[in-house]
């Protein structure tokens, strides 16, 4: 009995959860000093066709939320006000 | 006592162990990462920096290099292995020393005098040391948070494997001590068999009354003992 | 393309400009040629409204090895060792992205001093913010710190000192000033002249971006809204890169292959390559396409125009070529012979061998635009500050309030992202009055701090512009450092503005009589104007930087209390100067009247007394006494060391608020061994200096009798919160 | 005539190029102090449903290639040599 309403329970946790990947890429024409170390290096280890590579950041965020619109908004403001330095910084927003 | 330290691209700490390992009477060479063999050493140094920028990993890319090839296979071999700061990140890399160090919790670059306490002090490295003598040591890093596996801090303790902890004055060793995150206050390991020493407290620049004090000088007379 | 004046006024240059330019070239220039002279004519690159009152500094003196006109001031430390040393400003690009903004602002001065031959053995920066409560603050401040911070720790150069500022004045504009000091050989020093004719022209580091394209221009017109629309492509600095070029320039320098040799800074391959041109009175060729680029299409114009981080121009002896590029090939750096120098005495620049541009050097250079722009006198106020009609206040809770406030708090949230013992020849780190960076493999030491005091210099300029020197010079005197020269960044607001040129030019003269008097010479500088918004000009704000010699160094002597039961002595007379005070400012808000005055005679005499009472090792602690007065340095003695003090008030005392929180200049707080009084008050008297005791070091509390008594725990709570709950 | 040879060149290069991302997470049970202290900054910002975040790192790679298998093995060869730390992080491949 209390397992099944435990399980119950978390079943409605994850309803309400919502899970979204954020990519920040550097803006193009900004350097990128990692990226360039990163490919020499790749290129001195013999990856010959390796024609370009660039570094940028990754999240992965749970919202508590199930309105994708709202939560999107929320992912939204989040990369505007803390994750992206929009200065020199793209980036995109995917439902995952 | 013949001691190699190898310079990275980004490797800044390099002059100042030469320099103290000068001072203690080590023979001393300096080795280039690009060169393929490494001089006759007892003692192989990764000195502190930031090789390669810490791009990628911090230690990352070091950890490629042509003449890494040949530390690890001197460590298998029995040679004594100095890791500091972002040599213990390469080592680390490598493999040769288990676990990585992650970001500082809090997030900042950290440089300050932290005390340690001497865990172990029947190595190679430290038995010039009391058994849980502390230290004042200098740490400036980004990534300093030892963090690894649940079997392998196991094996750590079991073995006593740990070389230093972060602790405070007294010398206890709790949250309030651990300047950057590690997992049970660890500033520095050894490998299996003792003869490779990873940590990220700088000794070399404890040498010296005028500019710090001595604390780290008896890492040096442990070695050439 | 027809150049319209659309299109030179958004190139920074006004019409009267232009038809400079036309009548110098006899014909229009072409867009190339335009970007040219607006990134070489900007106030950054030309100094044309300050050049005329710069020309008024001492710059000279037997310890001056080259003064300012080279990438950086250079100075005699005896023996074969010579220091270089330089500060300058970031402000505009750190406002816009603050981290990259103050990493490359890091970067640039490292290169200005290592381009000599230097060595770099130190960096200082001061940094001024808006209030902590303006939303933008909080996050510069972390920017900026981190910026610096990480450009300085990644090359391995320790970050030392320097100072942090908030005033509701740099709420839109914010200053970053970088100061890096270098160590070289006196007989090893590279300039920037350029000599002999088809001299190869070499590129060396980073390639080139659109980075900063227009930067030089930006940091020479003031913000507007639309300046977040404006932005040029932000410069990211890449420190790794600057670490190889700094140990490959160093490795060429150990044979004779260089000529001359000189960084690309604001408007990089141009006012580099102009700039040896120009002192070597020769011409310059360049091909373009030659030019290494990141990016691809890159037009001369942006190529020429782009001011990408890390790199440099070299002008080789003949047949050095390739063992200077098997040096920059080890480090992994682009090296390309780009042109050659010619006797044309033109800027030649060549695309695919077709002339894009051509422009006389000196139209560029000694020609261009001087100014010498309307400016009025500041009228001295009457100080009216009566403190007895003001509402009664607690010595203790002005006290609180002061040392808990951001600008006096204390810096260790700062300073502990700084990697201050790289190199392990720190032997006093930041936090003290100034750092100590031993001459590595020597007994000998450098002291270096930088000052402002933008209060003081709104005031009343020609005071402050004195002041601040006398202030930089007691911070060294304060460590047992003879003080040597200087270097200055001088931030100002808008030149065109008759009030703003009147600070500028008072401040400068105050500068100079300060640095006349005392020996104290100008050796290197820079000047950032247009710091402002919508006609908000900033205080303004010089920033000095000073380097001084400790010949015998043991161990240093700091601001930190040594013993219990020791004596302290006031160095200098104390009248009880409120007005421009902390006291007044932080408790009251008021910010009338005049700024102390300052008796250069005082200074130099109780300076230079006290470094001789150092010298003989009679001195266990000091510190100079600056804002916040007698109370505030006395409390920093103490929560730095962790022993209190006991202060009895002078008799003849006419109020305990002005005597403790005064502001009076030429003062320094000893701490003497009771053994040695008799010998410092002989030495004292003998050379007439005036002196109090005012008491003894003791355990645990901070008293004055019959006022306060703290425990110096609690000061030091008090005085550690403010940035880690900020 | 010598333009369109040359954009035929230009095509054919564009056709070489095959562009993937990558994107590297730290291991489930490895502490992510970034992810951490990014979380607790945005919750004290006010966003208060935010479950969980974590940071990993994103890769933009071109390679000069047109078979697209033989192309992902060179990604994942450099993932394995390079680009992750096996023993900490996870990574996934994409083509874009
Ligand atoms: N306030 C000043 N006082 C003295 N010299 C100055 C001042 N401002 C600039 N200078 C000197 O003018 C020259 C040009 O300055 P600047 O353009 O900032 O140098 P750089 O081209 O190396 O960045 C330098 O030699 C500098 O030392
Ligand atoms: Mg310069």
């Amino acid at each position: 009995m209390k397992l099944t309403l435990e399980k119950q329970f978390q079943l409605n946790l994850k309803k309400n959860k919502l899970k979204f990947s954020v990519t920040v890429t550097l803006k193009k024409d900004v350097l990128d000093p990692q990226g360039k170390v990163v490919q020499n290096t790749l290129v001195n280890m013999g990856m010959n066709n390796l024609k370009n590579i660039r570094q940028g950041k990754h999240f992965e965020i749970e919202v508590d939320e199930n309105d994708i619109k709202i939560a999107q908004k929320k992912i939204d403001e989040m990369c505007k006000k803390l994750l992206v330095n929009l200065i020199i910084e793209d980036y995109k927003i995917n439902k995952i | 006592m013949k001691s190699s330290v190898i310079v990275f691209p980004g490797s800044n700490c390099d002059r100042d162990i030469a320099v103290a390992l000068e001072k203690m009477q080590f023979k001393n060479k300096m080795v280039w990462h690009k060169e393929t063999s490494l001089p006759k050493s007892d003692l192989i140094v990764i000195p502190g920096g930031f090789s390669y920028g810490d791009y990628l990993r911090s230690g990352a890319i070091a950890g490629k290099s042509l003449i890494i090839d040949e530390v690890i296979k001197a460590a298998n071999s029995g040679c004594l292995v100095l890791g500091i700061c972002n040599g213990f990140q390469i080592l680390t890399e490598t493999g040769l020393l288990k676990g990585t160090l992650l970001r500082n919790k809090n997030l900042k670059f950290i440089n300050k005098n932290v005390n340690i306490k001497v865990i172990n002090n029947d190595t190679k490295f430290s038995n010039k040391f009391k058994k849980d003598e502390i230290l004042k040591i200098n740490i400036a890093h980004n990534e300093g948070n030892y963090f690894t596996d649940k079997n392998h801090l196991e094996e750590l303790n079991k073995e006593n494997l740990v070389a230093f902890k972060y602790c405070d004055e007294k010398g206890n060793i709790n949250e309030e001590a651990n300047p950057n995150g590690s997992l049970e206050n660890i500033a520095g390991i050894f490998s299996q068999r003792k003869n490779i020493l990873g940590m990220m407290p700088h000794p070399e620049r404890m040498v010296d009354e005028i500019i710090s004090n001595r604390d780290g000088i008896n890492l040096f007379s442990s070695l050439l003992n | 393309m027809k150049i319209t004046n659309d299109i030179v006024e958004k190139h920074g240059l006004n019409l009267e400009e232009f038809s400079k330019i036309k009548k110098i070239l006899k014909r229009d220039p072409n867009l190339l040629e335009l970007g040219i002279f607006s990134a070489m004519w900007n106030e950054h690159c030309s100094y044309k409204s300050s050049r005329i009152h710069l020309k008024k500094l001492p710059t000279k003196g037997k310890q001056v090895i080259q003064g300012p006109g080279e990438n950086a001031g250079v100075i005699d430390i005896g023996d074969d060792d010579a220091i270089i040393f330089k500060i300058e400003s970031h402000n505009h690009p750190s406002y816009i992205e603050p981290y990259q903004g103050a990493a490359t602002g890091v970067g640039g001065i490292l290169r200005d001093v290592f381009t000599m031959g230097a060595r770099p053995i130190a960096l200082l920066n001061s940094i001024h913010f808006g209030e902590p409560k303006h939303p933008k603050t909080k996050s510069l401040l972390n920017g900026v710190v981190s910026g610096i911070g990480g450009y300085g720790n990644c090359i391995g150069i320790p970050t030392v000192a320097g100072e942090t500022k908030f005033d509701e004045t740099y709420n839109e504009n914010i200053l970053v000033n970088a100061m890096a000091v270098g160590h070289a050989k006196k007989n090893k020093i590279f300039y920037s002249k350029a000599k002999g004719l088809n001299k190869s022209v070499v590129y060396v580091g980073s390639k080139t971006g659109r980075d900063g394209i227009h930067g030089a221009s930006m940091a020479s017109a003031e913000f507007d809204e639309n300046s977040e629309e404006k932005k040029p492509t932000v410069q990211v600095g890449d420190p790794f890169t600057e670490k190889l070029l700094m140990e490959a320039c160093l490795e060429l320098m150990k044979d004779n292959s260089i000529i001359s040799i000189q960084d690309m800074g604001a408007a990089g391959l141009t006012s580099s390559s102009v700039e040896m041109a120009s002192k070597g009175s020769l011409g310059i060729e360049l091909d373009l396409e030659k030019v290494p680029c990141r990016e691809e299409n890159m037009t001369p114009y942006e190529m020429m125009l782009s001011e990408s981080q890390e790199r440099m121009l070299i002008i080789l002896e003949d047949g050095k070529e390739k063992a200077a590029k098997k040096i920059f090939d080890k480090w992994d750096l682009d090296f390309v012979i780009i042109g050659k120098t010619t006797d044309t005495n033109n800027l030649t620049l060549k695309y695919n061998n077709k002339i894009e541009g051509e422009i006389p050097i000196d139209a560029l250079a000694s020609k261009a635009p001087i100014y010498d722009r309307k400016w009025i006198r500041k009228k001295p106020q009457k100080n009216k500050v009566n403190i007895k009609e003001l509402k009664k206040i607690k010595i203790e809770d002005a006290l609180v309030k002061i040392l808990s406030n951001p600008n006096h708090s204390n810096k260790s949230w700062i300073t502990s992202q700084y990697d201050q013992m790289v190199m392990c020849d720190t032997a006093q780190k930041s936090g003290s009055d100034a750092a100590i960076i031993r001459i590595h493999n020597k007994d000998k030491a450098i002291a270096v701090s930088v000052d402002s005091s933008a209060n003081y210099c709104k005031s009343f300029p020609l005071t402050g512009g004195k002041q601040i020197v006398c202030e930089n010079w007691r911070n060294l005197i304060s460590v047992g450092a003879k003080p040597l020269a200087i270097t200055n960044c001088l931030n100002f607001g808008n030149p065109e503005n008759k009030e703003i040129m009147g600070e500028f030019a008072e401040c400068l003269e105050g500068i100079k009589e300060a640095c006349e008097f005392l020996d104290y010479p100008v050796v290197s500088g820079n000047v950032s104007f247009y710091n402002g918004t919508n006609k908000k000009n900033i205080s303004p704000t010089p920033v000095i930087g000073g380097v001084g010699l400790i010949k015998k160094l043991s161990k240093p002597i700091g601001h930190n209390f040594k013993y219990d039961n020791s004596i302290l002595l006031i160095i200098g007379k104390t009248f009880g100067h409120l007005e421009q005070s902390v006291f007044l400012k932080e408790i009251y808000s008021i910010n009338e009247g005049m700024p102390p005055e300052i008796n250069l005679h005082n200074e130099k005499n109780n300076g230079e007394c006290l470094l001789k009472l150092i010298n003989k090792n009679l001195i266990l602690s000091s510190h100079d006494i600056s804002t916040g007065g007698l109370i505030v340095s006395l409390a920093e003695m103490s929560i730095g060391s962790n022993i209190g003090a006991k202060i009895h008030k002078p008799k003849k005392l006419t109020n305990s608020i002005n005597y403790f929180f005064g502001e009076d200049q030429a003062r320094y707080l000893i701490e003497v061994k009771n053994e040695n009084l008799s010998k410092v008050y002989k030495i004292l008297r003998e050379n007439n200096v005036f002196y109090e005791n005012i008491g003894i070091t003791q355990s645990d509390f901070f008293e004055i009798e019959n006022e306060l008594k703290i425990s110096v725990k609690n000061l030091y709570k008090i005085n550690n919160e403010w940035y880690n709950k900020y």
